[in-house]
């Protein structure tokens, strides 16, 4: 589709504020609606859109496979790290109060740090799976 | 390099838009998600004067109450066609001259048809567009130019 | 009130039943895959409308409101709907795996090229 | 008032789309009703208060789940099959769950009912524990990543596997079978 | 009230678009009916909103929608014209093949 | 000043709802896909537009309005562009459009 002019300038338009949407969204999951899945799932979502207008080949060289695997792995260990961080500091897994000297900005700071795992894994398994289906018949 | 500049700015104006906080933390993010947004646009190679089309806004803001009149007014010519009980319609493909100068204005040029109910643009050439209009009406009043004209203007003022 | 309370749970039932019908009816395995989908989307709908209070308010506080929905049901559907997805997406690799070794989709064919082997 | 007419109204839609899907043969259009399901079902969750998931619905459905759908459509190639044998049994299978569950939905509190066991326990505790001792107003969230914390890490964990195993299924180079051009038109 | 009527309206357009998504009768009538409905889905989500009392939680999805639709109808439009999300070669290369 | 306001509102918001109508009305009754486009558009460009500019009256100023005219543009960038894409796969994919004539 990248011979269509228009929806290749609409793409370009578009793609940044998909892609600052979802970074909004990210960060605002405390305040409304959102947090990390669905930032990620929108994440994604701007690189489909890429893929689908200038094509697989094109989305596959701007976003190389082993850094996406590297990604996926990254906010998992993320989001464990942030438990085995409250281990050392002699609390549960996962209880974020002893990250801080105040329980709630110990708090904030934990889901702030799980939401951007969580966010960031998503993403990557988005792109990953979408390049999976659509690269499957590229030369 | 003036492209990635105008997109920091138009995605800092995005960001407050959305955000409606003041917080230094939430205002530190931000920042970080304009740096994000603008190296994965730079890394996607989609940071152009195309994607960023801030030189038209000028003219833009002369062109929309023009082009909003002119949906409104076909709009209604649609509308009473639909309505009627005999449908009369008369679908017709005409191929006009865009005469634009680059792609930017020539996409704006096909939108603007589109979004004028009663015609779509079918397919977008280096000088021809190919148009299908309900009526023949609609046609006309493509075919005389006054839009082209419009668009031109558009992207003349500075 | 007594049945008009229960009748959105009745049509839930409906929808879930067709994508249930969908699963179980079908041959082609993307149908069947779509059909779990319904499947899914209904059991959600389901889940959701156990959280809802007459009057009651977006779980998200904000100054002078008391009445909130209740929000754990959409937190599990929250994880229930990212499950879905991966799911999803994999069973259709699966299915695209299935029709690259047997060049089929439909579940008989499948079954008579295994027989025949 | 005004909530329970659109809540009949989309349900009705709704119903409607799911029969149509089970009676179409071409997938592409079984997508399309599935995408069509998809966003009654966001509106759905928005009458019913749920943003959140309304959210991710919206998301996933039209984002996500079709694209992959298409997706597969476009390799394994989109006419269906009639079924050749009758749908008897299946139509009896359904018909038995359905009566069953319908059955069983005679005990349930009341749509919309305040006084419902479930709005008693954990519900009430979270929307008043959560200010003091998270302090983020979105409730959902403070549950779904502190109160709940373990599932999360589990759903991302499910998450990750599932990418792995369609990198595995999909991300290798396909061997070329001789006489075999993959991929349906 | 005048809300009410808007999403009365909104509604009926619904039904009318889902209609023309069952009858077809090709692939693009249903591919328009969607994205038709998904414009009435947005709007009946920022209604929603104003009935309910808090619209600034509510636009977010409707935001969202816009963007994710495009995305989607663009998904389609692919799939049915190439027949395959991946393939990017034009037109008129397919028709010199 | 503030009623004069809403009155306006009050008009697109109705006015909005009468096209939306409209639009529904082009899509049931027009006769091939070509021309159901062109019912579709006067909803998602007349119709949705007026309800949303009435919205954003009746709202009052505040970060809302912003995002519904946010809301506003980006319609009228998209919704064009995916009738575009749509009306061009359609009039390949069908081969025979139904017109009443042909200009070459």
């Amino acid at each position: 589709m990248n011979d269509n002019p228009v929806l290749r300038i609409v793409a370009k338009i578009i793609i940044p504020m998909i892609l600052l949407f979802a970074l909004y969204v990210q960060f605002h999951g405390d305040y409304g609606p959102g947090g990390g899945f669905q930032a990620g799932v929108i994440f994604a979502a701007g690189f489909i859109l890429y893929g689908l207008v200038f094509g697989t080949e094109a989305l596959r060289s701007a976003v190389p496979p082993h850094i996406l695997r590297i990604f996926i792995a990254l906010g998992l260990v993320l989001y464990a790290g942030v438990g085995v961080a409250t281990l050392l500091m002699e609390a549960d897994f996962l209880a974020y109060n002893a990250l801080s000297q105040d329980p709630v900005a110990g708090q904030h700071l934990g889901i702030f740090l799980v939401e951007l795992g969580v966010g960031i894994t998503v993403g990557a398994v988005m792109i990953t799976v979408f390049l999976g289906f659509a690269g499957r018949n590229d030369p | 390099m003036k492209a990635p500049l105008t997109l920091v700015i138009v995605l800092a104006g995005t960001w407050i838009l959305l955000s409606g906080h003041w917080s230094f933390f939430l205002l530190s993010l931000g920042v970080a998600s304009v740096v994000i947004t603008v190296l994965c646009g730079v890394r996607l190679k989609i940071v152009d004067k195309e994607s960023v089309p801030v030189h038209l806004l000028p003219g833009l803001i002369r062109y929309t109450p023009w082009l909003i009149g002119q949906i409104i007014q076909s709009s209604l010519h649609v509308a009473r066609r639909v309505l009627s009980p005999k449908l009369p319609i008369s679908p017709t493909i005409i191929h006009i001259d865009t005469q634009q100068t680059d792609a930017l204005n020539s996409v704006s040029y096909a939108n603007s048809i589109t979004l004028t109910p009663g015609t779509i643009s079918l397919d977008v050439g280096k000088d021809q567009i190919e148009v299908h209009a309900l009526t023949s009406e609609s046609a006309e009043s493509l075919k005389s130019g006054l839009m082209a004209k419009q668009v031109r203007k558009m992207e003349g003022v500075r | 009130m007594t049945i008009a309370g229960l009748y959105n749970y009745w049509i839930v039932i409906l929808l879930m039943m067709t994508g249930f019908y969908v699963v179980i009816a079908s041959g082609n395995l993307v149908k069947k895959i779509i059909g779990l989908n319904l499947f899914q989307a209904s059991v959600f709908i389901l889940y959701i409308s156990l959280g809802k209070i007459a009057d009651g308010h977006a779980p998200i506080l904000q100054a002078g409101i008391s009445n909130y929905s209740n929000p754990l049901p959409h937190v599990l559907i929250l994880t229930a709907i990212v499950v879905g997805v991966a799911t999803t997406s994999l069973g259709l690799a699966l299915v695209v795996r299935i029709r690259e070794a047997y060049d089929t989709v439909e579940e008989d064919e499948i079954h008579d090229q295994d027989e025949s082997m | 008032m005004l909530i329970e007419v659109v809540n009949v109204v989309i349900l009705a839609l709704l119903a409607v789309t799911a029969l149509a899907a089970v009676r179409l043969n071409d997938l592409f259009a079984v997508t399309m009703m599935f995408g069509i399901y998809s966003l009654l079902a966001t509106i759905m969750f928005v009458v019913l208060d749920a943003i959140d998931v309304a959210f991710t619905e919206a998301a996933v459905g039209v984002g996500i789940s079709t694209v992959l759908m298409l997706g597969t459509i476009g390799l394994v190639g989109r006419r269906a099959r009639k079924a050749s044998h009758r749908p008897i049994l299946p139509l009896i299978v359904v018909i038995i769950t359905g009566a069953a569950l319908v059955y069983g939905t005679l005990d349930m509190p009341r749509f919309t009912d305040p006084a419902a066991p479930v709005h008693q326990h954990l519900g009430p505790y979270f929307l008043n524990e959560s200010p003091d001792q998270i302090g983020i107003p979105n409730v959902v969230t403070s549950i779904l990543a502190s109160y709940r914390g373990y599932d999360t890490l589990g759903e991302l964990a499910v998450i990750f596997t599932a990418g792995i195993g369609v990198l595995g299924l999909l991300g290798l180079r396909r061997r070329k079978r001789p006489g075999h051009e993959g991929g349906a038109r | 009230m005048i809300l009410t009527i808007v999403l009365a309206t909104l509604l009926v357009g619904m039904t009318a678009a889902l209609i023309r998504a069952i009858k077809g009768p090709t692939v693009y009538d249903r591919i328009l009916a969607s994205n038709a409905l998904g414009t009435k889905t947005i709007l009946v989500i920022v209604v929603l909103g104003f009935l309910m009392g808090d619209p600034s939680l509510y636009i977010d999805i409707a935001l969202m929608y816009v963007l994710i639709g495009f995305i989607g109808t663009v998904a389609v439009l692919k799939v049915s014209e190439f027949g395959d999300l991946g393939q990017s070669r034009s037109r008129t290369e397919e028709d010199h093949s | 000043m503030s009623t004069a306001i809403e009155i306006l509102g009050g008009a697109l918001l109705i006015t909005g709802a009468f096209f939306v109508l409209i639009g529904a009305t082009g899509l049931l009754r027009l006769p091939d896909i070509l021309t159901r486009i062109h019912g579709a558009s006067i909803t998602d460009t007349l119709g949705a537009g007026a309800i949303l500019l009435g919205l954003a009256m009746t709202a009052g100023w505040s970060l809302l309005t912003g995002k519904l005219l946010a809301l506003l543009i980006l319609m009228a960038l998209l919704n064009p562009s995916a009738s575009h894409a749509l009306a061009r796969a359609a009039v390949h994919g069908i081969r025979k459009p139904w017109l009443e004539k042909e200009d070459s």
